[in-house]
């Protein structure tokens, strides 16, 4: 059921969150939401090649672009809540980078919601990537793919 | 007009951000970036990749070259982004 | 990346699970995970007119099937683990009925096997629900849904 | 055979299972419906709506009513599965 009351919750901060805290929160007012999905995204070890990440973002403007986009979800979809937290600066691998969560009370409305505001996130959100391996030898700018711009056209329609 | 630079962008210029003056001739998005290249030989290198530069005009993706510059008051310059 | 030494967890209980804690092992002894995708089924309390939801299920049967649906969604796609939890008996409002975890290090990957085990787990998996209503005027078995069985045709070359 | 009963089927059947000998004609899926109907009205009433009723041999799904009943030892009889 649409909450027209609510509207997107966006989070952008260097301290790391807690997944399991925040689901807790984000469906226990509320008895009639039927689906939640939630999409973690960490860092991962490239095999146990990589110290950290380093993310670099547009202070305001990545703010403001993961609302407009959640907001786009949040009128496409019947959703209760649409909640994204993305984190910014010096990540070790294994840490949470990202977090969102969409609730529903249908099913495929959470999963497709999530899923358009990652695919979007990944490419239009102001961050960028370092990596910082642990042999030292390199700082490399991770590099945009041409598969996560082909994942947009999924939701040309929205 | 402040403007900011991200990620290899921002190292190849070699700073973060400047509050700049724009010549006249610097309307659109298009001739902005024209008179950028031709400040100097960091600001061509780190602009060279025309197709990889994307722009923000206050904060919004900006993805028509032709956009007028007028009441504009912070222009964002920066590679394709890797959020998420 | 496939951890081929792994298969999908599939659990069917009549108790309560904590899904954070689940979340919690089932990310933890891995860095290179990269996506996680969770989907929670709850019970929803139907504008307050449900006292409580009774699943009948097919013991055996129940872990058979969803048994089958992970293994060919773990043959698919590129996952770490595919974790079903469902729970049978009377179910309040609020409380959990499902829980689906898919860890990849691929995104869609991760999306797409989580609402795909779903999709098939709502037709396929030997459970019924009756609905006990608070007014005590009626307790009826629910309607499968034409919706349900359409969201299979998405997968019909898996 | 043993014969077990799910949801509204069980309720209009009035018990969940039972152990029974399938009479010859009872080969197929088809042929053991149809004898099944014909064992008295709570068979019939539970059963009458032939594409309400789903069925499981051995605990995996049969979609093929002609599918052969030989070497199978546990007959499941339900309507359209509502989980998730």
């Amino acid at each position: 059921m649409t909450n027209d009351t609510k509207g997107p919750i966006v989070r952008i901060q260097s301290e790391d969150f807690d997944t399991a805290q925040i689901l807790q929160q984000a469906t226990k007012d509320n008895s009639n939401i039927g689906a939640v999905v939630t999409f973690t995204g960490l860092c991962r070890d490239e095999g146990g090649k990589l110290a950290a990440l380093e993310l670099e973002h547009y202070a305001g403007m990545a703010e403001a672009e993961i609302t407009r986009i959640a907001e786009r979800a949040f009128a496409h979809w019947p959703l209760d809540q649409l909640i994204a937290i993305h984190r910014h600066g010096k990540i070790a691998p294994g840490e949470n980078i990202v977090l969102v969560i969409a609730t529903s009370s249908h099913r495929q409305a959470a999963f497709e919601a999530a899923s358009y505001l990652m695919d979007f996130l990944k490419t239009k959100a102001p961050f960028w990537k370092k990596e910082h391996l642990i042999d030292g030898t390199s700082s490399d700018w991770v590099d945009a793919t041409d598969k996560d711009d082909e994942a947009l056209n999924r939701w040309k329609d929205i | 007009m402040k403007i900011l630079y991200f990620a290899w962008i921002r190292e190849r210029v070699g700073f973060s951000q400047e509050e700049i003056d724009l010549p006249p001739q610097a309307q659109t998005v298009e001739t902005f970036l024209t008179w950028m290249k031709s400040r100097g030989e960091e600001f061509d290198y780190a602009l060279e990749k025309d197709g990889a530069v994307r722009i923000a005009l206050d904060q919004e993706h900006c993805n028509d070259f032709s956009c007028s510059l007028e009441g504009v008051s912070e222009i964002a310059l920066f590679p394709p982004m890797t959020g998420g």
